[in-house]
Parts: structure tokens; sequence; C-alpha cells
């Protein structure tokens, strides 16, 4: 059985990976991806953690990930029309362009 | 020295695929082909999941994931005209982040490596038997309330995607035209279907210098 | 009769018993899946071949009849010329992209195979999640559309995968939800217990889920939403001939072509078999002193059987227009299938009725809920249509 | 009602479905290569040379006159006239073509040149199946290969052959009628130059009714 923290290095590496498109790019869509990377790190870090907890068939971890997943579906959602919105606003979605517009 | 059978040959092949798409999703410079690669990261944790013995949630994340997050990406991509947009590339600020990034990294896997607890919890050896009925009558019975919350934060979001999302008619509501479209030059015609076809058909890059 | 039942399943064991210990969970692995794909591969041939000469037959005119005795050797004929055919790549295209996007549609095409019971015990992967393993494979067949549609730089073929994007995406709200009524009423969303459940006889008549309103409607619900899931019949306008040339197979050509064409009939038979097995008592017989009988045998009878009715409604039905196949399925399918979701709640919960004349009373409410569902939607769906013409110079 | 409609062209399907099973007069399509409809009497395809009695080069009514060859707007016939001369069917000498070629890949079958051709040398022809596997030799077609018999040009055009031939044959009787009329006068005049042997007595009124000019 491959032990618990090959599973949280694993996550912590597509965490950070996350993070950084977050920070580097500057498209706006590439942005919402990176947070979708790292939504996706905390996932599997619940799912590591539900499956080697001694009280595993509580299910705790395996019900936050579902609603995790049903939450971020509906943030993307929502995001992807605010990036939308935006680009029909200001004509285009890199982000520095956004905050120098006073709209 | 570690016997062969010992190192999870499995669960390093998903890790690797997976971060490697993770970093081509990132660092692409055709933002549909990033789009691609977020979907075969999606996939590898999928396959993570099922390694992990939670089928329901590896189906469920490759359901919402796969089917419908990655297409409303890949919509969105196409609608905001950046299909075949080369993106610009790595500028100084930006290595600030990065900076950020690597400390975060750190921040997390040196306790991971460091820390004795972890290695000596017992590994489950058994699979918890996570059976779709047992999901179900928790989901109906310890947890209902955040299932309903859930129900009602997906709806809300549906119908605020729509809203933020939908165009304001010009010529329906009020005739006379608004100042934000007297400024367009090139108007853009009205369907999502129409921008997508103007995004492929126009070679010019984004309208901004 | 027991053997030839399970004739394939012991076969099997035979062989991998064969097989020296240390490969033999690879030759179980791939004596499940060769037959598996030697089957459907076949499948695929047949329907070709049966679906254009059931075509001709409709319009008055024979179907092939040139290659081969009665034309049986045209689906070989055709394999051959795709394969023969020059592979051509647009200049502008995506290579990588465009050269993916038909393994991206025919691999999870294959894949929802495995999860299908085709005969007592002949499951490829007894899943507990198999309904939700069939659903989340088959919904990455948009991405592959996109793919397809996005990396051939064509607009015809970016308005087709558009197109197809839509249709599959509202389609496949109905088509889930008129399963989660068989899940409701079953239990389970593994797909050999929801077969158990229906195998029980009442004095001769098998308990098919189809033989229960709910389980009606919900049938044909889920093939009109399978069927354009499948861009099939009625609703093959993404890749329509007469509108935008190919949609998005416009600039695929020989094998890859091949490939689309097979992954389209693939989702085609993914969907019968869910039907079958979900409505239609997946492989149990039609009647109880058949029950000895193969039970795989009456699986591919029931496959041929919904084969024919989709070949039947392509030679009949003209193709919807774009506003009809959307406003058909947000304002008429959803809302009916929410419908039969209450009518199999009602159902279940009415079980328990005693008094002599309960069948009749529960099916009696049961359909009568779902007919005015579907009258009152069918009559609102046409109410906004265009107002009567009025011919002004018409004496 | 939503629906009744598709029965009925579901129904309506099916019955074509089994019909064709079971009455062969459903089905249209005729097996081209081995079934074939006969063809329409006016359809035409490419001329062809018509020639009366059993010698293809003797009997062409042909006389080369080339009006075929200025008229035809592709200009695809190709006519050589011959030196010497045979007679036709009233017995007249004649030219006659020595070659006459019709590049059939140019001709469009606009039967212009039936129409001016004033001797019904050539007429159109209902053969079709023409394809060749090189593009030049066999697609110009020579003067034996056009010669066809009067009795082919029967079969295919039935009332125009006979409408033709009556024309013909009452031509012929009268160019005979003449030349018998011809024969008579030229022998008459032979009676009276032997009887007086005096030049100057003019012909007797008893010579036959012979035409003026």
């Amino acid at each position: 059985m491959t032990p618990l923290h090959y599973y949280l290095i694993f996550a912590a590496l597509l965490f950070s990976v996350g993070l950084a498109g977050a920070l580097m790019r500057r498209n706006a869509i590439l942005v919402l991806i990176g947070i979708e990377l790292m939504l996706n790190a905390a996932n599997l870090n619940f799912i590591a953690f539900w499956r080697y907890s001694p009280t595993a068939n509580e299910l705790v971890g395996l019900m936050f990930v579902l609603f995790s997943i049903g939450i971020a579906a509906a943030e993307a959602a929502v995001g992807l029309a605010i990036i939308i919105s935006i680009y029909r606003h200001h004509r285009s979605t890199q982000l520095q362009h956004v905050d120098r517009l006073k709209g | 020295m570690r016997m062969l059978s010992d190192i999870p040959i499995a669960f390093l092949m998903i890790a690797a695929v997976t971060l490697v798409s993770a970093v081509c999703a990132m660092s692409l410079r055709n933002l549909v082909h990033c789009g691609l690669c977020l979907v075969l990261t999606f996939v590898g944790l999928a396959a993570t999941y099922l390694h992990l013995s939670a089928e329901f949630v590896g189906f469920a994340q490759v359901l919402v994931y796969v089917g419908a997050v990655a297409i409303l990406i890949v919509f969105t991509i196409l609608l905001t005209r950046n299909a075949e947009v080369t993106l610009s590339p790595v500028s100084q600020s930006s290595l600030v982040g990065l900076g950020i990034a690597i400390a975060v990294c750190g921040s997390l896997v040196l306790p991971l490596v460091t820390s004795p607890s972890l290695r000596r919890l017992p590994a489950q050896s058994l699979a918890p038997d996570a059976q779709v009925q047992r999901i179900g009558e928790k989901l109906m019975a310890q947890y209902v309330i955040p299932l309903e919350a859930l129900a009602l934060v997906l709806t809300a979001a549906m119908i605020g995607a729509v809203v933020i999302a939908m165009r304001d008619d010009p010529e329906r509501n009020d005739p006379s035209p608004s100042p934000q479209n007297q400024k367009d030059t090139g108007s853009v015609s009205n369907s999502p279907a129409g921008t997508a076809l103007n995004s492929s058909s126009s070679t010019s890059s984004s309208q901004r210098p | 009769m027991e053997t030839l039942d399970q004739i394939f399943v012991l076969a099997k064991h035979w062989l991998v018993a064969r097989v020296p210990e240390p490969l033999a969970w690879l030759a179980t692995i791939l004596l499940s899946i060769g037959p598996l794909i030697t089957v459907f591969a076949s499948c695929f041939a047949i329907t070709t071949i049966v679906e254009r000469k059931a075509l001709g037959r409709i319009q008055n005119r024979f179907g092939p009849n040139r290659v081969g005795p009665f034309g049986l050797l045209q689906p070989l004929a055709d394999g051959l010329k795709m394969l023969i055919k020059e592979d051509l790549v647009p200049a502008q295209a995506d290579k990588v992209v465009h050269l993916l996007a038909p393994f991206a549609l025919v691999v999870p095409a294959w894949l929802t195979f495995s999860v299908l019971p085709f005969g007592r015990n002949m499951t490829v992967i007894d899943l507990d999640a198999g309904l939700l393993f069939f659903f989340a494979v088959g919904a990455s067949s948009e991405l592959a559309v996109f793919m397809a549609g996005w990396s051939s730089r064509n607009k015809y073929a970016l308005m087709g995968a558009m197109r197809g994007i839509a249709q599959m995406i509202s389609y496949e709200v109905p088509l889930v939800l008129s399963t989660v009524a068989v899940v409701m009423s079953v239990g389970s969303l593994s797909l050999p217990s929801i077969v158990e459940a229906q195998s029980a006889y009442v004095f001769g008549m098998p308990t098919w889920h189809v033989f229960t309103p709910w389980g009606l409607s919900g049938f044909i619900l889920f093939l009109i939403a399978g069927a354009a899931e499948a861009n099939r019949a009625p609703f093959d306008l993404p890749e329509a001939e007469s509108e935008i040339i190919a949609g998005y197979l416009t600039e695929y050509s020989g094998f890859k072509y091949a490939l689309f064409f097979m992954g389209e009939y693939l989702g085609l038979f993914a969907i019968t078999g869910m039907g079958i097995t979900l409505f239609l008592g997946g492989w149990t017989a039609p009647v109880s002193f058949l029950a000895t009988t193969p039970s795989w045998f009456w699986f591919f009878a029931k496959f041929g059987a919904i084969i024919a009715l989709f070949i039947w409604v392509r030679g009949t039905v003209p193709r919807l227009r774009m506003d009809q196949l959307m406003k058909f399925a947000w304002k008429f399918l959803v809302p009916l299938t929410l419908v039969n979701l209450v009518v199999a709640a009602f159902w279940h919960f009415s079980g328990t009725w005693q008094f002599p004349g309960a069948i009749f009373a529960r099916w009696l409410l049961g359909a009568g809920f779902i007919g005015g569902a579907y009258v009152t939607l069918g009559r609102a769906l046409h109410t906004n249509q265009f107002p009567p013409r009025v011919y002004a110079y018409a004496e | 009602m939503l629906g009744t409609g598709l029965i009925q062209g579901l129904m309506e399907t099916a019955k074509n479905f089994v019909g064709s099973y079971h009455d062969e007069a459903r089905l249209v399509t005729v097996q081209y290569p081995e079934e074939k409809i006969p063809a329409k009497e006016n359809s035409r395809n490419f001329p062809f040379l018509v020639y009366d009695g059993e010698d293809p080069q003797a009997g062409l009514r042909c006389v080369a006159c080339q009006i075929c060859e200025k008229e035809c707007p592709p200009k695809c016939i190709y006519i050589v006239k011959s030196k010497d001369k045979k007679p036709d069917y009233t017995g007249k000498a004649q030219l006659y073509p020595a070659t006459f070629d019709i590049d059939v890949s140019v001709c469009m079958s606009c039967q212009i040149c039936v129409e001016v051709c004033p001797f019904d040398a050539i007429k159109m022809d209902q053969v079709f199946e023409l394809s060749t596997s090189d593009r030049f030799a066999t697609l110009l077609l020579k003067k034996t290969t056009l010669a066809k018999p009067n009795a082919y040009f029967h079969q295919i055009h039935p009332t125009d052959a006979a409408e033709i031939d009556g024309r013909l044959a009452e031509e012929k009787r009268k160019a005979e009628e003449k030349a018998k009329a011809a024969a008579a006068a030229k022998a008459a005049a032979a009676a009276a130059a032997t009887t007086g042997t005096d030049p100057k007595a003019p012909p007797v009124g008893g010579a036959a009714k012979s035409p003026t000019n």
C-alpha cells in the first residue's frame, strides 16, 4: 500500500503548480484554471486522509469532497460568466488591462 | 534497499502524468492546449481517487470536471477570442509570484518529509467500503442539510451565471443605443456562436496594444 | 441448458486455467476485452449494412447488393476503402489535437461497454457505481467533438462542433434524469443488480421496468435523449450533409473518419445496451418458461430490436432544426423526465396498496399523470409558434 | 397531439418496408448492367452514318458535301472528299467521303448536323456506353465505325426511318421515270436519225412527253 505522505506530497506539488499559475499568468482564464487546480489538490488531500483514517467508514472526507466538487463546479460557472462579461466590457481578458480602467 | 514491488509504480505513474499535464496547463502558449492539458490533469486526479478506492468520487470528478467544467472553460476561451492568441512570455513581476509559490510548496512539503508522525501511522490495509448505498444513506441522513444547501448554491450559481453572461439586447429593451454600444467599433455579433465564429476567423491579436 | 447459458464464462475460466500462473491476471483481462471488441466491431459492421439495406427498402429501392451475395460484404469494402483512402490534414489544422480527436471519441465509447451486463455474470467489470461510470465516460465525448471541430480550423467544422456540443449537453440532462427514476426504484447504481431487480416473473409476465407507467415513458425518453446523445436519426444536425457539409467531421478523411464513424455507432450501441439493462430487463427472458434459454441470446435479441427501431426512425423522421432541437430538449424532455421522476416515486410508495384493483389504480393514476403532463407540455411546445399565416390577396 | 404525426410516418415507412418484400412492383430500381431500360425513341447520343444495301462503303448516303462539317458548333466533324465518284441510290454519280471522322469527346450531340444534312446521311445514335481507357485514340470515330445499316436506323428511330425511306423511294421512282423517259427520247431520236438521214427533219410529235429542262 502506498504510504500516506506520497499522496500529500503529490497534492502539495499540485497545489503549488496551481498557485504558481494563478500568480504568474496574466490571462484571467488561466488564473481560474490555477484556482481549479488548487481546489482539486485540496480534494486530493481530503480523500487521502479519509482513506488512511481509522474511522474511514464514517465517509466524512468523502462527503466533504463531494460537496467541494459541487461548489467548485458552481464557482467555475460563475467565474467564467464574470470573465465573459469582463471581456465584453473591456475587450480583453488580460488582467492588467482590467484594473487600469475605472469601469 | 526497498523491494521492487514495494515502490508504488501505479501511483507514481499517475502522479507523474498529472503533474506534467498540470504544469503544461499552466505554461503552454496556446490557451486551448492549456484547457486540454487541464482535462488530462482532471483525468489523472480521477485515476488517483480510484487508486485510493474512492470509486464514486472518481467517477463524479470525471463527470463534473471533464464533462462540464472543461467544456465551460474551453467555451470561454473561444468566446473571449483567446483561441489563437499566443500569450506573452513570463514578465519580471511574475517571477515574484513564482517565488511565492515555491515558498508555499516548500512550507508544505518540508514538514511532510521531516515529520516522524506520518511514518508511524499504520496504513489502512483494507479499503473502507465506500458503497454507493452507504454514501446515499449518509447523504440523506447525516448530511441532508449541506445537500439542500448545495442544491440552493448550484441553482443560484446557475441563474447567476446566466444573468451575468446574458447579453442585454439593446434593441429589445431600450431603443436608444446605450453609450457602451456606440463606442464599439466592430460590434460583436449577437449569438455566442457568432462570437466564436468571429474568434476563429479574426486573425488579429487582441485589440489592445 | 445451464452450460449453454454460461458457455462463454466457462470457456474463459477454462482458458485462463491454461495460462501459466503469473500471467493469469493478464489473461482474464484480455479474455474479457477480446470477445467484447470482436462482438461489437462485427455488430458495427453488420449494422452499417443492415441500416443501408433497410433504409433502401423503406425508400422502395434495394440498398447495396453489389459486393458479395446480397451486398453482405459491403462493410468489408467500406472498411478497406476507408483504410486505403488518403488521410488529408488541413495545413492550418492543429495537427496534434486533430489526430487525438478520433481517439478521444472512440476510447470512451469502448469504455462504456465494460459496465454493461451482456448475460448472467457476463459483465466485464461489475462496478458498484456502474451507471455513474457509464455517464462519466459518456460525458467526455463532447470534448472529443470540440477537439475535432476546433482543430480543423474550418468555420463549418467549428459551427458543427458548437451545435454538437450544445445538443449533447442539453440532451444529457434528460438522459441522466430518466435513469434516476430506475435508480430510485431499484436502489442501486450497479447494473447487474438493476437487472436482478427486473428478473422476477409475475404469473408468466416479467417485471421489467418498461411495464410500469414511469418505466414506459422513461424508456421512450431515454431512447430519444440517447438518440440525440449519439447524434442519431432526427438529431443528426451536427454532421448534417445538407446543412454544414459534415459538421465537425468535415476535415477528416480515411482512417480517422472511419474511427469517428465507428465511435458514433459504438455510442449508439452503448445507449441501446444501457436502455435494455435499465428498462427491458437486461438479459432476462421475456416469458417465464423461456427462462432456461441462454441469457446472452435475449440481450442481443433486444439489442437487434432496438437498433431496428433506431433505423426505422431514421428512415422516417426528418432532421430537426437547431432551435427546435433546443426547445424540444429544454421545454419538453426535461420537464417530462421530472414528472416521470414524480410518478416513479408515487409508484414506489404506492407499492403497499393491498385493495383488489390496486395494480390498475396505480397504473391508471401513474399513466394519467404522465399522459396529462405529456399533452400539456406538447401543446405548450406549439403555442408560441408562428401566428397563423394570413393570405391578404387570397379570395 | 404531439407525436401522432410521427406515428403515421412510422406506419407509412413500415408499409413501404414490408411491401417491398412481397410485391416486386414497388421496387423501382433497374439493376443497370444486367437489366436496361429500353431507350426512348427520341433519345440521342452521338451521330452515325447511314448506308443502304450491304456494302457499308458503297452504300453510304453521304456525298461529302461538308455542310455538316461547317455547321457543327464545336467543329468535331472532319471530312476529306474522295477523288472518284460512285453512283448513289438514284444512280447519279456522286462523290463520297474518303475520310469521315467525328471526335466523340468534342461532340455535344446537338443534332445540328442531322438537321442540315440534305441527304439524310447522318442520324443520331442511341449508344451511350462509349467509355474507353485511353483518352484520344478510340474517341475519334472513323468512317468505318460510324457507318451503320439502314435496318439499324429503322430499329432505333422507326418513324423517322420510315418517313425517310418513303421519301427516298419516291425520289428514286421519279428519277427512274425520268431516266426511262430520257432513254425513250434518246431511242426515238436515234430511230429518227436512222430512218430519214436528212438532218433537218424535226422530231415527229410521237416522242414521249419529255420534260422541258
